[in-house]
C-alpha cells in the first residue's frame, strides 16, 4: 500500500503515452493525453496525504481538532485541472482545424512535415 | 516510421521510462506518512489571515501568483480557442434548425436551470469557506447555462447568451484579478498582498481580498467557458466551409449527427439536432 | 517603489495589457490595437531594461503576497531579479517589440470582432516568458511553462487556413504537453523528498539530507529536465521544432527561435545549479556526461538536416537545433566560464536568428514561397533582405566581430579541443547553408536544380519528394503579396542583426555577463539571497573577451562556411544523400512517431545520468 | 473504518466496478446508461464518505454532481442520437441499469436522513436526493425514447 | 483497512484510465473518459482533497464530453461530406 499510488500514477503516465503514440485518431489521442495527465493528479495528491487526516476545510470542524492533508499540493493539482482542461479545449480546437484542412484525424494519413 | 518500428521504439521507450519510475517511486517516502512542512505552515498561515478553507487561502493568498498564471493560461486558450476556430473565407454561417426534444427532458432542463447557475454562485461564494472556488463554481454556472443548448435548443441558447458580452466578462475578471492585487503596490508592500481587513473567521466577508479575488476568478472562468463552449457550438452547428453538409439540397438524409437510418417520428425529439440547412442566409465571411 | 516591488508588474503588465485589448478587440481600430500592444510590450521591455541597469549590490528578491520567509522558511513564491533572470526577461521585451513591429502589417484577418487578438497573445507570451525568467519557484515555473506553451501552440496554428499549420500546432501541443506532464511529476518526487517547492528552499532541503542525493533525485532531475529540454529542441525531443517553425508565421518564429527554445535550456541550468548542484544533488560527472552527449546529438542531427532542407523556415529552424546542441555541449563543462560564453552566445544567436527569420517574412509576403528552389534567382533586387541573410550566415558561422563568433570562441575555450572540431564544423555548416540560400535565392549563382530526367532518377526523385517538405505555395502572411518590402520589417531585421554584431562589440557588456553566470553557478550564493542568509561571494572569474585562437576558428568556420555554400551552390537541385534517408524518415509529421521519440529519450537521459 | 465507508466501499465495488465494465463493452446505448449509473452510483458514494468521515462539507460534491451529472448524460444523449438509434434493442441488462440508477437513491438517502441532525444538512441532503432521482428518472427516460424511435 | 477506500478507488482510477486508452473510438473513449473523471473525483475525496474533486466533476462531468462531442460531430461532417464528394 505503501506506494501503490504511485504505481497507478505511473501506470497512468505510460498508458496515457502509449495511447498517444499507437492513436489512430487525434481525437483519441488528445483523450489519451488526458488519461496521462490524471498521473500528475495522483501523484500529487497521493504525496499530500497523511494517514487519518481529513480535508484542510474548517467549515465543520474546529481548527486543531484533527489532523489536516497537505492543502498545497491540493492547490497545485487544482492549476494543474484547469491547466487540463485549458490545454484539452485548445488541442481539440486544433484537431477540428486538422479535420478541415486535411479531411482525417487519423495521424497516419497526414502527409505534410517530412523531412 | 511504420507502424511496427513505432511500436518497437515505443516499447523501449515506455520499457526504460517504466524502470525509472519503479526505481524512483520505491525511494519516495511511504504514502500517508506524516511529514508535511510546507503544508502545516500553510495551514498556519491560512488560520492567521481568517481563511476556513485553507486550499483557498492557499490559492489566493499564499501561492496568489500560481492562480495568477493559471488564470492567465485559462485567458489565453480561450483568446487561442476563438482565434483557431474562426469562421474563415472559405466558411459561411447557416442558421441551426430548431430542435424538438421530449417534453419531459425540457420541462427538466428548465427547472434545473436555475438550480444549477444557484448551485455554481453558491459554489464560487462559499469558496473560502466551504470545498469550492471560483473555478469550480464558475464551470459549473456556466455549464449550466448550456442545458439551455442540451435540452431545449441552440437558438434558446443564442438567445440568452451574447458572446460579446461574455468577453468583456472574461477580460474583466482577468484584468479585476491583476488590479487586485495592485493593492499591495499601493500600500507599499509586495504585489497581491492582502491589506483589506480579514473580517471574522469563518464568515463570507473573511479573508480580505481572498473572497475578491476568488470572485474574480469566478466571473472570468464562467465567461470564459461560455466563451470556449460557443466557439465549438459554432463550428459543429453553424460554420460549414463549402462543399460541407449545409450546401446540399434538404431532405436527402436529415441532418447530420441524426443519420438517416432512424424512422422520423415517434415520441422523441422530431429531429434531434441543430444540423445546418439551406437557408438563403451565408456567405458572410 | 523599489527594484523588488517591481519585478511582478513585468508579469502584470503585458497581461493587463493584453486584457484591454481583448476588451475592446471590438471597437479599436487595426492600427490602434497594434500600437498599443507595441507600447505595452516596450514598457515592459524598458521596465526589464530599468531594473537590470538600476541594480546595485544583491540581486532584489520579491516575496508576492508579502509572504517573506521566517528562519529560512516560508509559504510565498519569491520573483528573483538576478541578472541572468532581469537579462532574458529584457531579451524577451526586446524580440516581443520587434515581432510586434514586424508583424504590423501582417495578417489580414483576425477573427471577427477581435482586432487585437495577435497582438493580445504575443503580450501574454510576453508575460509567461518574463514569468518563467523570473520566479524562483519550481512549480510557478511549471506553470509559466504551461502558459507559454498554451500561447505558443495557438501562435503557431494562427494561420488556420493552412493545412500545415495547424498540423504542425497540433504535434507541437501535444508533445509540449507530455513534457509538461513530466516535469510536473518530477515536481512531485521532488515535494515528496523535500517538502518545499522553491529552488533554492529545495536545494537546501536536499543538501541537508545525510548521505547524498540518490535515485529518486537523479529520476526527478531527469523527469523536471524532460519537460525543459523539449522546450529546447535537444533531440530527441526535438521533433515539434521544425514543424512548428515550418508553419508559424514569420514574427512567432522570431519569438520561439530568437528565445522560447532557449528560455528551455536557461530552465535546465536554473533548476541545476540552484537545486541540484549542491551535495545533496546529482553527482557533477554524471550531468556533464548527460548533456555533453544530449549535446552532441543535437547539434550532430540538426546541422545535417539543416543542410538537407529546401525550405527556407525548416532550414532555420533545424539550425536552431544545431545551436541548442553547441549551447548543451558548452554547458556541459558546468563552469561560469562556459556559462557566460554560452549567455554571450545565446544572445547574439536571438538577435541573428530572428533577424533571419525577419528575411524569411519578408520573402513569404513577397513571393509566397520560402522555397529555395522555387525562389533561385527571384531574390535579386531586394538587396536589403540579401544582406541580412548575407550577415547573418556569416554571423551563424561565427564571423568576428559578431557576438555569435565571441561566445562560440568562449564557449570552445571552455569546453576543450576535441568540442572545438564540433563547433567550427557545425556553425560551418548551418552558416553554410544559409549561405547558400543567400547566393541561390539572391545573387541566382549556379543551377536551379533542373528536373530529374529518365524513369530512374525520376522514381529516385519521387522517392524523395515524399521525404521532404517544400516551402512552394505558402500564402503570403500579409494576406496580399507585397510589392515592395516594408520598412518595418526590414528595420526590425536590420535592428536585431545589429544587436548580434552588438553583443561581440561592447566590453562592458561582457564584464556585466562573466558577473552574472559567476552568480548563476554559484548553488549557495543564490539560497543565501533567496532566503536572506549569508554565504561567501561567488568565485569571480575574468571577465570574458577576444582571444587569438578564438578569432582564428571563427574565420576558420567562416572559410569553410564559405565553401560548403559555393559546394552546395553548384549541386543545388541534387539527390540529397541516401544515408540520410532514415533520419529524415524520422521527422514525419506524426504525433505518436514524436511520442514514441520522446519516450526514448526520457529513458536514453536517464541512462545517461545514472 | 466504520459502516458508512464499509457502505460506500460496498458500493464502490459492487455498484461502480460493474458500470464501470458495462460503460466500457458493448453498444452505446449501453455504455450511456452505464455512465448514468455511475454518475447516480458516484454521488452516493460520496454522499456515504461524507457520513463516513464525519464531514458534511464533503455533500457539496454530491449536490454539485447530482445537479451536473444529468447535463452529462444529456448532452451524450443529445450528440450521440444517431448512435443511440442505432443501437439494438434494449436487453433486460439495460433495464435493471435505468432501474438501478433510480432505485439505489431512496435507500442511501434515507438512510443519511435519519442519522442526520435535522436543520441545514438535512434539507441539503434531500434535495440532493431528489435531484438525483429526478435526473436519473429523465435521463433514462430520455435514453430509452431515443431507443425507442 | 483504514485506506480500503483509498486502494479501491485507486484500482477504479487505473481500471478507468487503461479502458479510457484502449477504446479508440472517440465517442465511446469520451463516455470512459467521463467515468474516469468520476473516479478520479472519488479517488480525490478519500485521499480528502474535495477542492480539487470539485473542479475534476465540473470539467469531467459535462464540459468535457461537450467538447470532445462536438469536435467529434464537426470532424464526422466534415469527413462524410468530403466521402461525398470523392462518391460523386
Amino acid at each position: 500500500m505503501s506506494v501503490l499510488p504511485y504505481l497507478v500514477a505511473g501506470w497512468l503516465f505510460l498508458a496515457g503515452c502509449v495511447g498517444m503514440a499507437t492513436s489512430r485518431n487525434l481525437i483519441h489521442a488528445v483523450g489519451s493525453l488526458a488519461v496521462c495527465q490524471s498521473s500528475t493528479y495522483v501523484l500529487l495528491l497521493a504525496v499530500g496525504y497523511r494517514r487519518g487526516g481529513t480535508a484542510p476545510v474548517h467549515s465543520d470542524i474546529r481548527p486543531g481538532s484533527r489532523p489536516l492533508v497537505d492543502p498545497v499540493v491540493q492547490a497545485l493539482t487544482l492549476t494543474d485541472v484547469v491547466v487540463g482542461a485549458t490545454v484539452t479545449a485548445l488541442l481539440l480546437a486544433l484537431v477540428v482545424q486538422v479535420a478541415k484542412r486535411h479531411g482525417t484525424v487519423d495521424p497516419d494519413e497526414l502527409r505534410e512535415l517530412r523531412g | 516510421m511504420s507502424p511496427r518500428t513505432r511500436l518497437w521504439v515505443l516499447a523501449c521507450g515506455v520499457a526504460g521510462v517504466a524502470a525509472l519510475l519503479a526505481v524512483t517511486v520505491w525511494r519516495l517516502p511511504p504514502f500517508g506518512g506524516a511529514r508535511h512542512p510546507y503544508g502545516e505552515r500553510a495551514v498556519e498561515a491560512a488560520l492567521a489571515s481568517r481563511v476556513a478553507n485553507a486550499v483557498a487561502s492557499v490559492n489566493f493568498d499564499q501561492r496568489a501568483f500560481d492562480t495568477l498564471g493559471e488564470q492567465a493560461i485559462l485567458f489565453g486558450s480561450v483568446l487561442g480557442t476563438v482565434v483557431v476556430l474562426r469562421q474563415t473565407r472559405d466558411e459561411r454561417r447557416v442558421e441551426p434548425e430548431p430542435a424538438g426534444v421530449a417534453g419531459p427532458v425540457r420541462r427538466y432542463a428548465l427547472i434545473a436551470l436555475p438550480v444549477v447557475l444557484l448551485t455554481g454562485v453558491y459554489v464560487v461564494a462559499h469558496g473560502q469557506l466551504s470545498p469550492g472556488g471560483g473555478f469550480q463554481g464558475g464551470v459549473v454556472a456556466a455549464t449550466g447555462l448550456h442545458l439551455l443548448y442540451v435540452a431545449v435548443d441552440y437558438r434558446a441558447l443564442k438567445r440568452v447568451r451574447s458572446v460579446h458580452l461574455f468577453t468583456l466578462a472574461d477580460a474583466a475578471g482577468e484584468a479585476g484579478y491583476l488590479l487586485l492585487g495592485t493593492g499591495g503596490l499601493l500600500a507599499g508592500t509586495a504585489y497581491l498582498t492582502d491589506v483589506l481587513p480579514l473580517g471574522t473567521f469563518g464568515t463570507l466577508a473573511s479573508g480580505g481580498t481572498v473572497p475578491l479575488l476568488n470572485a474574480a476568478i469566478g466571473v472570468e472562468v464562467a465567461a470564459a467557458v461560455v466563451v470556449l463552449l460557443a466557439r465549438f457550438l459554432d463550428q459543429a452547428i453553424e460554420i460549414v466551409t463549402s462543399g460541407e453538409e449545409g450546401d446540399r439540397a434538404p431532405g436527402t438524409d436529415g441532418a447530420p449527427g441524426t443519420g438517416g437510418a432512424r424512422p422520423a417520428g415517434g415520441t422523441g425529439r422530431a429531429d434531434g439536432a441543430d444540423g445546418p440547412h439551406r437557408t438563403g442566409r451565408g456567405g458572410a465571411g | 517603489m523599489t527594484a523588488a516591488q517591481a519585478l511582478p508588474l513585468l508579469v502584470v503588465l503585458p497581461l493587463t495589457g493584453a486584457a484591454l485589448l481583448v476588451a475592446a478587440g471590438r471597437w479599436l481600430p487595426r492600427y490602434a490595437a497594434d500600437a498599443f500592444g507595441c507600447a505595452v510590450a516596450a514598457a515592459t521591455a524598458a521596465l526589464a531594461c530599468l531594473l537590470l541597469a538600476a541594480r546595485s549590490g544583491s540581486a532584489p528578491v520579491e516575496w508576492v503576497g508579502g509572504r517573506r520567509p521566517v528562519h529560512g522558511s516560508g509559504v510565498g513564491i519569491s520573483l528573483v531579479g538576478d541578472r541572468a533572470g532581469l537579462g532574458l526577461a529584457a531579451l524577451v521585451g526586446v524580440l516581443v517589440v520587434a515581432a510586434l513591429v514586424h508583424s504590423w502589417r501582417f495578417f489580414d484577418e483576425p477573427p471577427s470582432g477581435q482586432n487585437g487578438a495577435f497582438p493580445a497573445l504575443v503580450l501574454i507570451f510576453q508575460a509567461g516568458m518574463g514569468g518563467f525568467t523570473l520566479t524562483g519557484d519550481l512549480f510557478n515555473a511549471f506553470v509559466f511553462f504551461e502558459l507559454m506553451g498554451v500561447i505558443s501552440y495557438a501562435l503557431t496554428g494562427y494561420r488556420v487556413e493552412e493545412a500545415r499549420a495547424v498540423q504542425g500546432a497540433l504535434t507541437f501541443g501535444f508533445l509540449n504537453s507530455v513534457g509538461g506532464y513530466a516535469t510536473l511529476l518530477g515536481i512531485g518526487l521532488l515535494y515528496a523528498r523535500t517538502g518545499e517547492l522553491g529552488f533554492a528552499q529545495i536545494g537546501a532541503r536536499l543538501d541537508a539530507r545525510p548521505g547524498g542525493g540518490d535515485a529518486l533525485v537523479t529520476g526527478a532531475l531527469v523527469l523536471v529536465a524532460t519537460g525543459l529540454l523539449v522546450k529546447a529542441a535537444a533531440v530527441p525531443f526535438h521533433f515539434w521544432l521544425p514543424d512548428a517553425h515550418t508553419v508559424a508565421p514569420s514574427p512567432v518564429c522570431m519569438l520561439l527561435s530568437g528565445v522560447m527554445v532557449q528560455l528551455g535550456l536557461y530552465g535546465v541550468a536554473r533548476v541545476y545549479w540552484t537545486v541540484f548542484a549542491g551535495p545533496g544533488g546529482v553527482p557533477e560527472q554524471a550531468v556533464q556526461r548527460a548533456l555533453l552527449a544530449l549535446g552532441v546529438l543535437t547539434a550532430v542531427t540538426g546541422a545535417l538536416l539543416c543542410w538537407l532542407q529546401r525550405h527556407i523556415k525548416r532550414l532555420l529552424a533545424f539550425s536552431t537545433i544545431a545551436h541548442t546542441g553547441l549551447f548543451l555541449v558548452a554547458l556541459s563543462a558546468l563552469t561560469p566560464d562556459a556559462v557566460s560564453g554560452v549567455a554571450l552566445y545565446l544572445l547574439a544567436h536571438a538577435g541573428v536568428k530572428a533577424a533571419l527569420f525577419a528575411g524569411a517574412g519578408v520573402l513569404v509576403s513577397r513571393f509566397g514561397s520560402v522555397d529555395e528552389r522555387e525562389l533561385h534567382g527571384r531574390g535579386r533586387g531586394i538587396w536589403g533582405v540579401a544582406a541580412v541573410f548575407g550577415l547573418g550566415g556569416l554571423a551563424l558561422a561565427g564571423l568576428p566581430p559578431f557576438g555569435t563568433a565571441l561566445g562560440k570562441a568562449l564557449c570552445e575555450e571552455s569546453a576543450g579541443p576535441a568540442a572545438s572540431v564540433l563547433f567550427v564544423a557545425v556553425s560551418a555548416v548551418t552558416g553554410g547553408a544559409v549561405l547558400r540560400v543567400t547566393g541561390g535565392v539572391f545573387l541566382g549563382l549556379g543551377g536551379r536544380g533542373a528536373p530529374a530526367d529518365g524513369g530512374r532518377a525520376a522514381r529516385a526523385g519521387r522517392e524523395q519528394q515524399a521525404e521532404e517538405t517544400s516551402g512552394a505555395g505558402e500564402e503570403p502572411e500579409t494576406g496580399v503579396r507585397l510589392t515592395r518590402v516594408p520598412d518595418t520589417m526590414l528595420g526590425s531585421a536590420a535592428a536585431l542583426l545589429a544587436g548580434g554584431l552588438a553583443v561581440g562589440c561592447v566590453p562592458a557588456l561582457w564584464r556585466a555577463v562573466g558577473e552574472t553566470a559567476g552568480a548563476f553557478t554559484d548553488h549557495a550564493g543564490y539560497a543565501a539571497s533567496v532566503l536572506g542568509t549569508t554565504a561567501t561571494g561567488p568565485v569571480l572569474s575574468a571577465p570574458p573577451h577576444w582571444s587569438v585562437p578564438g578569432v582564428g576558428l571563427g574565420l576558420l568556420s567562416v572559410v569553410l562556411a564559405l565553401a560548403a555554400a559555393a559546394g552546395g551552390v553548384r549541386a543545388a537541385g541534387g539527390r540529397r544523400p541516401r544515408w540520410s534517408l532514415p533520419l529524415r524518415r524520422l521527422h514525419s509529421g506524426h504525433v505518436g512517431d514524436y511520442v514514441a521519440c520522446a519516450m526514448v529519450g526520457i529513458a536514453l537521459f536517464a541512462l545517461l545520468l545514472w | 473504518m466504520n459502516g458508512w465507508l464499509a457502505a460506500a466501499c460496498a458500493l464502490l465495488v459492487l455498484g461502480l466496478l460493474p458500470a464501470l465494465a458495462a460503460a466500457c463493452t458493448g453498444p452505446v446505448l449501453r455504455r450511456v446508461l452505464a455512465q448514468n449509473l455511475t454518475t447516480v452510483l458516484t454521488a452516493l458514494v460520496l454522499l456515504l464518505l461524507a457520513q463516513g468521515y464525519a464531514r458534511p462539507a464533503y455533500g457539496d460534491l454530491a449536490l454539485v454532481l447530482a445537479v451536473l451529472g444529468p447535463a452529462g448524460t444529456l448532452v451524450f444523449e443529445r450528440l450521440l442520437a444517431e448512435e443511440l438509434a442505432a443501437s439494438p434493442a434494449r436487453t433486460p441488462f439495460q433495464r435493471l441499469m435505468g432501474l438501478a440508477g433510480t432505485a439505489a437513491v431512496p435507500p442511501v438517502v434515507l438512510a443519511l436522513a435519519v442519522v442526520t441532525d435535522p436543520g441545514r444538512a438535512t434539507v441539503k441532503l434531500l434535495l440532493t436526493g431528489c435531484l438525483l432521482l429526478a435526473g436519473s428518472a429523465v435521463c433514462t427516460r430520455a435514453l430509452t425514447a431515443a431507443w425507442g424511435r | 483497512m483504514d485506506e480500503l477506500p483509498v486502494a479501491l478507488a485507486l484500482l477504479l482510477v487505473a481500471c478507468a484510465g487503461t479502458a479510457a486508452v484502449a477504446t479508440r473510438d472517440p465517442v465511446r473513449q469520451s463516455l470512459v473518459l467521463g467515468v474516469l473523471g468520476l473516479a478520479l473525483a472519488l479517488l480525490f475525496t478519500v485521499l480528502q482533497a474535495p477542492d480539487v474533486a470539485l473542479s475534476q466533476l465540473a470539467v469531467g462531468t459535462a464540459l468535457t464530453p461537450l467538447m470532445v462531442l462536438l469536435s467529434v460531430r464537426k470532424v464526422r461532417r466534415k469527413a462524410r461530406s468530403e466521402r461525398r464528394e470523392e462518391h460523386e
